[in-house]
C-alpha cells in the first residue's frame, strides 16, 4: 500500500471502530483475557499498538482478524475503555470490503457442516467471514 | 401482558425446544408472546463498525415493529438478544447511524414520524422473568421444584457483553441465571468460566479452538460440582455438547419442567 | 475622582508574547481617572513593586490597576505594595491578562484587544472603589484534628508540642489508622507497629492532647480562628475513665462470632473487645449489633467479670461542643471495593485477597500469627501471583476504577514479594505490572533488590482472568515482553486494590465548606505553593485525604499542616475579609430575606426610630450585618428586594461598571 | 496586524465567575493553555449568588450577546449554599427571559470546579459558538447604548 | 354563594369603632360613578354612614395600606377578601406591620368587577351596575337595564380565582370558602407553547404600550420597599419614562422578579394597568415555574412560610431544565 493509502485506511479504521488507540496504557489486560490468544499471530494489544503506529498492513494480511471470537472480554475488561475487539472488527470490515477478499466462500460451507451445527453458527460465520 | 417476540433462525429449526418451552412457560406465567410477523434473521452477530448499516436493518425492523405495537421486544436466543440490544443502543446513541438506517427503512413519502429512534424496550427472556414477572412469582408458580439438582449456569459472552450496552447484569459476576436456578428450586453452582467464550462461530472453520475453550469451561464447571449446565444460546449448547460429557440443556426446558408443563 | 495608575506586566514573555503590553498601557491612558500608565517586565519583582510605590508618590495616585497574572496569584502581593505606598490595599484591582488572556489566546491582536477591555473594566471598578478596613477577630487557641491515623497523630503531636491544646477525633475505637494494620514498611522494612505504637502512646500521654475516639464530627460553624464544632462521641458501653484495659471481659464474653474488622474480617472477636493489643485508648468496647445484653437484655457476663465496674449498658452518645481556631483533616483512605472485579475471582475464592488482607496475613499479630497460609484451607501457598493497578489508572469515564495512580502499590507489592521470598524461599512469586513506579528515596533500589536478590518474577503485562478450580487458582495473563499468554496455577492471588478517600470525607468537606476534587480528595489552596491548606481559611490537609501518599510523605505533610496551624494559633487576632455585606438602613424593609439566605447567621435585626421625610418618626425593623461573621458571599444582596444590602468590594455599582466597560 | 476577517460577527459575552471554583477553573484553563474565544470576558464575583439579575439585564442592555454564569458545583459552594440560590434565581430569570421571547441559548449557568480547566474551556468554546450562531442580540438591546 | 352586604360590614365597623376595639376603619369609599370606588380610612361613624360602600367594584386589596396605617396610634380594622388575606400573611411574614395593631375581618368573595370589564359590557353612559343573585344588572343612559350572567362577565383574575378561602382573620363574616383548582396557568402554557419568535412578538406588542405610570408597582401588595430600585439612581435600573423598548422589558422583568415567590397572584397589577397589559401573566409564569420546579407554593397561605427564592433543596432541577411548551425538558 502507498503511504497515503495506509494513512487513509488507519483513519478509516479509527473512524468506523470509534476506538482511540492513544488511550491505551499498554497494560496487556486485553491479551491476558483473550480466549483466542494462542490462535492469533497478532494479539489484541498489538492490534492497538500497530494501528496507533500506522503499521496496519501486516494486520490486514493476518489470519488473526478471523480468529477473534468477538466475545468482547477485552472490551469489558480494558481499564481504559480502548475496546480492542472493535478495532479488530473494523480491520476485518476494511479487509473484506476489498474486492475478492472474502475469507469464506459459500462453496466452502457444505463441507464444514455437521448434523447438529445450529443455523446461528452459519449465519454468524457468513457475517464475519464474508462481505 | 403482551410482548413482541423475536424467535430467530435457530429457534425455528435446530433449537425448537428452546422456543416451544419459552412460549408455553410464558403463557403459564401470564405473558402472551406475539411473534413478529415476517421477521428476518438477525445475522447472528453484531458488527461493531459504525458504518455497517445493511446487516443491522433486520433488527431495526423488528424493533420498529414492536414499538408500533407498544410492546417490549423479547428474544430467547442470546445471539438475537445481543444483536437487537446492540442495534437498539446504536439507534439511541449514534445519530448518524440512526439517520442512515431510517433512510433505508422508511418508505418514500412516509412521514418522518415513522422514524425509529431506539425507543423499544429490549428484554432477554431471562430479564422478562426477572424484571417483569419476577423470580418470586416464578418460585410460587413452580409445581415440581428441581430440588437437589446442582446446576451450573453458562452465560457465555453474548448475553453479558459489551456490558455497557447489554446492562443485563454484572458481567464479571452475573447472578440472573443463578437466581433463576434458585427460583426453580435447584442449587446453582458458581464457577469462574461461566462468562468465558465457548469458541462461538469460529467452530465452523476452527473446531479445535472451540474444543479447547469448551473443554476448559466444562472442566471448570465439573470441578465446582455442577451436575449439568443450562444455557440460552444454541451455539453454546452445540459447542459444549460436542466437547464434553456434562449434559447441557436450555434453561427454558428446565423452567417448563419446574412449572410442570413437561415431564422430566 | 480617583487618580489611577495602570501597571501592565509582561510577565517575561508569558504576557508579552501574545499581548502588546505597550499598546495596552497606551490605550488606557485616556480612560477616566487614569493619570499614569506604564508597562514593565515583572511587576511582582522588587523593582516592579518599587516602580509602583514611586509612581504613587510622584502622581499622587489613589487607585491602582495591575494588569498581570490572576488575582489568585498576586492580588495580596500588590495589596501589600499599595499599603507600602500609603494607599488602602483595597484600592487595587487586578486585570487578569495572563491566565485569562495571553495564555488562552494565540493571536496578538485579539489578545491585546481583550487585555485592553479587561484593563478598562478594572479601571471602571477602581473608579468606584472605596478604602476598606478589615475587622479583627480573636483566635481560639485550640486545634481540632479529624482522623487518628499516622497523619492525624503526627499533626496532633506537632501542634501539641508547640503548646496548643488539640482534640483528636477518631471514628474507630482506637487511633492508629491503616498503619496499625500494616506488617512492615518499605523501603526499610522496619515493623509498622514498632514505629507507630510509641507515637500512639505519646498522643495518649500528651498533656495537650485529648483523644475523642469512636466519634464523628456532626456540625461545623464559624470561620477561621473561631470554628464551633459539635462532635458526637458514640456510646461504647464501657466507661473510658474507669476501664483498665485488662481484657478479662474480652475473654469471657460468650458471643465469639463477631467479624474482626481490624483483621479485615478474616477472624472473629467477642462482642466486647479491644481492637488490638496496643490500642489507644486501651479500653474495651461493646458491639451493640452482637451483644445479647444490649439486644435483648440477657447475659451481662462482662459486667460481672469487670472488677472495676466499667461496663455501662445504659451509656448514651455524648455530644461534645468546642471552639477551635484551626481544623486539620486527616481522614485517610480505604482500598476500593473489588466487587466489580470478579474477573479476578475476588468474591469467588477466599484465596484471592487484597494487599491489605495480605498485610494482616503476614502480621505476627494478625489472624494467622504471621504464618502465610491460604485462607481457604490453611495450607502454605507455593505460587503467589500479585496483580498491580487493580482499579487504578482507569479511564475517566470508566464504570469501575479510579483514574489516578494509587502511588503506594508498586512499593508495597515489592515489599510483599520480597518478604515472601525471604521467609519462604521455595515460593514462586509473580508480579504483574503495567509500570513499576518507584520515585521515592531508596525506592528503586528496593524494587531492584526484590528482583535481583530475591528472585521475584516481574512480568510486564496484566492478568485477564483468575479461575478457581479445585485447589488452584488458574491465572491467565499476558506477558507483553515475551508476547505470550501465560497460564499459571497459583495458590494465592493478591490484588493491589486502588485506594480512595474515606467515605466520611465528603460529608465532612460539606460541613467545612472545603472543596474536593472529583475523586473526593480534598483540594489544596495551591497545588504547589500551598499544598497543605484548603482554600477555605483555617482548614488544613494532612495525609491521604488530599491524595495518595506513602508513610514518609504523609508524615511530612502532617507536620507541614501542623506548622501552618501553629502559625495561625500563634496570632492573637486575625484580620478579617473587609469585603462584607453592608445594609443601608434607610432603604431596608426589614423583610428578613437576607437573613433567610445568609449561611453564617451574620444578619440580625433591630427596631430603630427613623425620621421620615414628612418629619414624622417611624419605628422600623432594619437589618444589621456582623462584619466578623459575614464571609462576603453576597447572597443577601440579591435576595434583598430594595437593594438596601450591598457588598463592599463588589458593590452593585462596581460590578455594573465592569459590565459596562466590557460591553462597550 | 489584523488577521481575522473584520466582517465576521464576534459576539460580546460576559462571564460571571465565582472566585473559588470557576474563576480558579478559568485560571487552570490558562495554566494548561486551553484556548477559548476572546469574546469571553470574565467578571470575578465572590460567589455565583452575588450575581443580581439586574447585572445580566444590564449586560444585554449595554450590548452583550450572551451572558454565562459559572459557579461551584452544587454541594461544593465555598459558602455552603450560594449556588443553590443561584440555581433557583437563574432558573426563574432565564425562564422568564425566554418567556418574553429572548433566545434561551443566550443565557447559561454552568458549574465549573477549580479542577475543571478543561471543562471551563470547553464550556466557553461551546457557549461562544452558540451565541455567535445566534448573531447579534436584538430582542434585549438598548438602541441608545449601541449608538 | 352567600355574600355579605354593605349593611353587615357597616354595622360590624360601627360596632368595633364604638366599642373602642379599633380606632380606624380601612374601607371603600363611594365616588361619583358606580364603578368609582376608592380605598379610604374612616375615623368616625358618621363618615362611615356617609360614604362607606361595599359592592361589586370593591376590588382594592387593602393589605398594603396596613404598613402605614399600623404606624399610627391604636388599631385599625381591615376587611380581608380571600385575595387580600394572602397578601396580609405575606406582609406579616416579611415583618412589614405589627399584627397587634390590626383587627382583621374576613369576608367571602366570589368575584369583583373592575372598570375595564364593566366598560366592555357598557362602553358609554353607565349609570348603575348591581349584582342581583347570579345576574349582573347594568343600566345606561341609552339602553335602560340589561342583565348578564355574573360569573361569565367577571374579569379573568376572578374567573380563575385560586382561592375563596380567607386564610387569616380575627373574625369571619359569612361563610369561608375553599381553595379552588382553577386552571389559572392555561394562558401561561399557551404562551410557553408558542415559538420564541411568537412570544417575542406577543410581549413586544403588550409591553410597548407601557407608559411607565408605575400603577402596577404602586398597587402591588408585595411591592412595599422603603425605596423602590426604580426610584434609586444608585440601583443601575432607575428609570422614570420609557426611552427605549429595552426599558419596558427591564422594568417588567425586574418588577416580576422582585415579587417572585412573594406574589400572591391577586391580579391587582393587571386590574390597575391603564393600558390593559396582562401583567399578571408575568407573575403567573414565575408562580408556575416555582410550582413545577420546587413544589406547589402559594405565597401567603400561612404566615412564616419561607419564600421559594430564599430557600433551596439540594436536588433542585438544574437551570437548563427550563420549561418549554409547558413541559420539563
Amino acid at each position: 500500500m502507498e503511504k497515503n493509502d495506509i494513512q487513509n485506511t488507519v483513519k478509516e479504521i479509527i473512524r468506523i471502530s470509534g476506538v482511540n488507540p492513544k488511550k491505551c496504557i499498554k497494560c496487556g489486560k486485553c491479551s491476558g483475557t483473550c480466549p483466542a490468544y494462542d490462535e492469533m499471530e497478532y494479539h489484541p494489544h498489538q492490534f492497538v499498538s500497530m494501528v496507533d503506529m500506522g503499521d496496519i498492513e501486516p494486520l490486514l494480511e493476518s489470519p488473526s482478524i478471523f480468529k477473534c471470537l468477538s466475545c468482547m472480554a477485552c472490551v469489558d475488561r480494558c481499564p481504559r475503555g480502548v475496546e480492542p475487539a472493535k478495532l479488530i472488527e473494523a480491520i476485518r470490515s476494511v479487509k473484506q470490503r476489498m474486492q475478492g477478499s472474502n475469507h469464506m466462500k459459500p462453496d466452502d460451507i457444505p463441507a464444514l457442516l455437521d448434523e447438529e451445527l445450529p443455523q446461528q453458527a452459519i449465519v454468524s460465520a457468513l457475517r464475519k467471514y464474508m462481505k | 401482558m403482551k410482548v413482541s417476540y423475536f424467535p430467530g433462525c435457530t429457534l425455528k429449526t435446530k433449537a425448537k425446544q428452546l422456543d416451544d418451552y419459552a412460549r408455553s412457560c410464558a403463557e403459564v406465567l401470564g405473558i402472551k408472546m406475539e411473534e413478529i410477523p415476517n421477521w428476518q434473521c438477525c445475522g447472528g452477530v453484531f458488527n461493531t463498525s459504525s458504518d455497517e448499516i445493511a446487516t443491522k436493518l433486520s433488527a431495526v425492523r423488528a424493533l420498529s415493529y414492536a414499538e408500533k405495537q407498544g410492546q417490549p421486544l423479547i428474544s430467547v436466543c442470546s445471539a438475537c438478544h445481543n444483536v437487537l440490544k446492540q442495534t437498539n443502543h446504536a439507534m439511541q446513541t449514534d445519530a448518524v447511524f440512526a439517520s442512515r438506517v431510517n433512510h433505508y427503512i422508511t418508505q418514500p413519502g412516509q412521514a418522518a414520524a415513522q422514524a425509529y429512534m431506539g425507543n423499544t424496550q429490549v428484554y432477554h427472556y431471562l430479564e422478562l422473568l426477572r424484571d417483569i414477572i419476577g423470580f418470586d412469582r416464578i418460585r410460587d408458580a413452580v409445581k415440581k421444584p428441581l430440588t437437589g439438582k446442582k446446576i451450573g449456569a453458562y452465560y457465555g459472552c453474548l448475553m453479558l457483553r459489551p456490558s455497557s450496552t447489554m446492562k443485563m447484569d454484572d458481567a464479571e459476576n452475573p447472578r440472573i441465571m443463578e437466581d433463576f436456578i434458585r427460583a426453580i428450586g435447584a442449587e446453582p453452582v458458581i464457577y469462574a468460566m461461566r462468562n468465558e467464550c465457548c469458541g462461538g462461530y469460529v467452530t465452523m472453520e476452527d473446531p479445535a479452538l472451540s474444543q479447547k475453550k469448551s473443554t476448559a469451561i466444562l472442566r471448570n464447571a465439573e470441578a465446582n460440582g455442577a451436575d449439568f449446565l443450562i444455557t440460552a444460546c444454541p451455539l453454546c449448547k452445540y459447542n459444549l455438547d460436542k466437547n464434553g460429557n456434562i449434559p447441557v440443556v436450555y434453561f427454558t426446558e428446565l423452567l417448563a419442567r419446574a412449572l410442570g408443563i413437561v415431564e422430566a | 475622582m480617583q487618580r489611577i495608575g495602570v501597571f501592565v506586566c509582561w510577565c517575561g514573555s508569558n504576557i508579552a508574547a501574545t499581548v502588546d503590553v505597550q499598546r495596552v498601557a497606551d490605550a488606557v491612558r485616556s480612560e477616566p481617572g487614569v493619570v499614569f500608565s506604564v508597562d514593565y517586565q515583572y511587576m511582582c519583582s522588587q523593582a516592579g513593586q518599587s516602580m509602583i510605590v514611586d509612581a504613587v508618590k510622584e502622581h499622587q495616585l489613589t487607585g491602582l490597576v495591575i494588569c498581570s497574572c490572576s488575582p489568585r496569584m498576586h492580588e495580596s502581593t500588590f495589596r501589600k505594595t499599595a499599603q507600602l505606598a500609603g494607599i488602602n490595599p483595597y484600592m487595587v484591582e487586578i486585570a487578569n491578562i495572563r491566565e485569562q488572556c495571553s495564555w488562552v489566546h494565540k493571536d496578538i491582536f485579539i489578545g491585546t484587544q481583550k487585555a485592553i477591555t479587561l484593563a478598562k473594566a478594572a479601571i471602571a471598578k477602581v473608579n468606584l472603589n472605596t478604602p476598606l478596613t478589615s475587622g479583627e477577630s480573636k483566635v481560639t487557641k485550640r486545634a481540632l484534628v479529624i482522623g487518628g491515623g499516622i497523619a492525624g497523630i503526627q499533626s496532633a503531636l506537632d501542634i501539641a508540642d508547640a503548646g496548643f491544646p488539640v482534640d483528636l477525633v477518631e471514628k474507630e475505637a482506637t487511633i492508629g489508622g491503616k498503619m496499625a494494620q500494616l506488617d512492615k514498611t518499605f523501603p526499610t522494612l522496619d515493623c509498622a507497629a514498632c514505629i507507630l505504637t510509641p507515637k500512639m502512646v505519646d498522643v495518649a500521654q500528651h498533656e495537650n492532647i485529648r483523644i475523642i475516639s469512636h466519634a464523628q464530627v456532626e456540625e461545623v460553624g464559624g470561620f477561621v480562628g473561631n470554628f464551633h464544632v459539635k462532635i458526637r462521641k458514640k456510646a461504647r458501653f464501657v466507661d473510658e475513665s474507669i476501664c483498665t484495659g485488662c481484657g478479662l471481659c474480652t475473654e469471657k464474653c460468650p458471643q465469639k462470632k463477631v467479624p474482626n474488622a481490624f483483621n479485615l474480617n478474616m477472624d472473629h472477636h467477642r462482642a466486647i473487645y479491644i481492637p488490638f493489643a496496643q490500642a489507644v485508648p486501651k479500653v474495651a468496647i461493646i458491639d451493640p449489633d452482637y451483644c445479647s445484653m444490649l439486644k435483648n437484655g440477657k447475659c451481662g457476663v462482662c459486667a460481672k467479670v469487670c472488677s472495676v465496674g466499667a461496663i455501662d449498658y445504659q451509656q448514651k452518645d455524648e455530644i461534645i461542643e468546642e471552639d477551635y481556631g484551626a481544623i486539620v483533616t486527616a481522614t485517610g483512605y480505604n482500598p476500593i471495593s473489588l466487587e466489580k472485579y470478579d474477573e479476578y475471582a475476588y468474591s469467588l475464592s477466599k484465596d484471592v485477597i487484597t494487599s491489605l488482607e495480605f498485610e494482616r496475613l503476614t502480621n505476627a499479630a494478625g489472624p494467622t500469627q504471621g504464618h502465610l497460609i491460604r485462607p481457604s484451607d490453611g495450607k502454605q501457598p507455593h505460587t503467589i501471583v500479585f496483580v498491580q493497578c487493580v482499579g487504578s489508572r482507569c479511564a475517566a469515564n470508566a464504570e469501575k476504577g479510579k483514574e489516578y495512580c494509587s502511588k503506594i502499590c508498586c512499593m508495597y507489592t515489592a515489599k510483599h514479594a520480597m518478604l515472601v521470598r525471604d521467609k519462604y524461599p521455595d515460593t514462586e512469586v509473580y508480579v504483574f505490572y503495567i509500570d513499576v513506579r518507584t520515585p521515592g528515596k531508596s525506592f528503586d533500589e528496593f524494587y531492584r533488590r526484590a528482583v535481583e536478590e530475591y528472585g521475584v518474577h516481574y512480568i510486564k503485562g496484566m492478568v485477564g482472568k483468575v479461575i478457581p478450580e479445585g485447589n488452584t487458582l488458574k491465572v491467565q495473563a499476558s506477558d507483553l515482553l515475551m508476547n505470550k499468554q501465560l497460564h499459571i496455577d497459583a495458590d494465592l492471588v493478591v490484588l493491589a486494590a486502588a485506594i480512595e478517600p474515606d467515605r466520611s470525607a465528603r460529608p465532612l468537606a460539606t460541613m467545612l465548606t472545603a472543596s474536593m476534587d472529583t475523586n473526593d480528595f480534598f483540594t489544596e489552596a495551591h497545588p504547589k505553593l500551598r499544598p497543605v491548606e484548603s482554600p477555605t481559611a483555617g482548614i488544613f490537609l494532612s495525609g491521604t485525604c488530599q491524595g495518595p501518599k506513602d508513610i514518609p510523605e504523609t508524615v511530612s505533610q502532617a507536620s507541614a499542616a501542623a506548622a501552618k496551624v501553629i502559625g495561625l494559633l500563634c496570632k492573637n487576632t486575625l484580620k478579617g475579609n473587609p469585603c462584607v455585606a453592608v445594609s443601608d438602613e434607610m432603604m431596608c424593609n426589614g423583610c428578613s430575606s437576607c437573613a433567610n439566605v445568609c449561611p453564617y447567621g451574620a444578619i440580625t435585626y433591630e427596631s430603630k426610630e427613623f425620621r421620615m421625610p414628612d418629619r414624622t418618626t417611624r419605628m422600623r425593623r432594619v437589618a444589621k450585618v456582623n462584619p466578623a461573621v459575614c464571609q462576603g458571599c453576597g447572597c443577601c444582596t440579591v435576595a434583598c428586594p430594595s437593594g438596601a444590602m450591598d457588598l463592599d468590594g463588589f458593590k452593585n455599582q462596581q460590578i455594573m461598571a465592569e459590565v459596562d466597560a466590557i460591553c462597550k | 496586524m489584523q488577521i481575522n476577517n473584520t466582517t465576521e460577527f464576534r459576539p460580546k459575552i460576559v462571564a460571571f465567575c465565582c472566585n473559588w471554583c470557576s474563576y480558579a477553573g478559568a485560571d487552570l484553563a490558562g495554566n494548561n493553555r486551553l484556548s477559548y474565544p476572546a469574546d469571553i470576558k470574565i467578571i470575578r464575583v465572590p460567589c455565583s449568588c452575588r450575581v443580581n439579575p439586574t447585572f445580566i439585564l444590564r449586560a444585554f442592555q449595554r450590548g452583550a450577546d450572551g451572558v454565562i454564569l459559572c459557579g461551584c458545583h452544587p454541594g461544593d459552594c465555598h459558602y455552603t449554599s450560594g449556588n443553590y440560590y443561584t440555581r433557583r434565581r437563574m432558573t426563574l430569570l432565564f425562564s422568564m427571559m425566554n418567556y418574553l421571547g429572548i433566545e434561551k441559548e443566550r443565557t447559561r449557568v454552568e458549574w465549573v470546579s477549580a479542577a475543571e480547566g478543561a471543562k471551563f474551556a470547553a464550556v466557553m468554546q461551546d457557549f461562544a459558538q452558540t451565541v455567535a450562531a445566534l448573531g447579534e442580540s436584538k430582542r434585549l438591546e438598548d438602541l441608545r447604548c449601541k449608538q | 354563594m352567600q355574600t355579605v352586604t354593605r349593611e353587615q360590614l357597616l354595622s360590624k365597623a360601627v360596632s368595633l369603632l364604638s366599642s373602642g376595639t379599633v380606632n380606624r376603619v380601612l374601607g371603600w369609599k363611594k365616588g361619583d360613578f358606580a364603578y368609582d370606588v376608592t380605598p379610604s380610612v374612616f375615623e368616625t361613624e358618621s363618615e362611615l354612614q356617609d360614604s362607606f360602600v361595599y359592592n361589586i367594584f370593591c376590588s382594592a386589596n387593602f393589605s398594603k395600606y396596613l404598613i402605614s396605617e399600623t404606624q399610627k396610634e391604636g388599631r385599625v380594622l381591615v376587611f380581608l377578601k380571600p385575595c387580600d388575606s394572602y397578601s396580609f400573611n405575606q406582609l406579616l411574614t416579611e415583618h412589614r406591620f405589627d399584627r397587634e395593631r390590626v383587627y382583621a375581618v374576613g369576608i367571602p368573595c366570589d368575584g369583583m368587577m373592575d372598570t375595564a370589564s364593566v366598560k366592555a359590557l357598557a362602553p358609554d353612559g353607565l349609570t348603575h351596575a348591581v349584582r342581583d343573585g347570579e345576574q349582573l344588572k347594568i343600566s345606561t343612559l341609552y339602553d335602560g337595564e340589561t342583565s348578564f350572567p355574573f360569573a361569565k362577565v367577571l374579569p379573568d383574575r376572578c374567573k380563575l380565582c385560586k382561592s375563596k378561602k380567607v386564610v387569616v382573620y380575627d373574625e369571619m363574616l359569612g361563610t369561608n370558602g375553599d381553595i379552588t383548582d382553577a386552571p389559572r396557568f392555561e394562558e401561561v402554557v399557551r404562551l410557553e407553547n408558542m415559538t420564541e419568535e411568537e412570544r417575542y412578538t406577543f410581549w413586544q406588542k403588550e409591553l410597548s404600550r407601557c407608559i411607565r405610570c408605575n400603577a402596577c408597582r404602586d398597587v402591588c401588595p408585595a411591592c412595599t420597599c422603603e425605596k423602590c430600585v426604580f426610584d434609586n439612581p444608585a440601583s443601575g435600573v432607575e428609570n422614570k419614562a420609557i426611552d427605549d423598548p429595552f426599558e419596558e422589558k427591564l422594568f417588567h422583568i425586574i418588577r416580576a422578579f422582585h415579587v417572585a415567590g412573594r406574589c400572591t397572584d391577586c391580579g391587582e397589577c393587571s386590574r390597575v394597568c391603564p393600558q390593559s397589559i396582562p401583567l399578571h401573566l408575568l407573575n403567573r409564569k414565575f408562580i408556575y415555574d416555582i410550582d413545577r420546579n420546587y413544589g406547589e407554593y402559594i405565597a401567603g397561605a400561612e404566615e412564616g412560610l419561607r419564600a421559594p427564592l430564599v430557600d433551596y433543596h439540594t436536588d433542585d432541577p438544574e437551570t437548563d431544565a427550563v420549561m418549554e411548551g409547558g413541559q420539563k425538558q
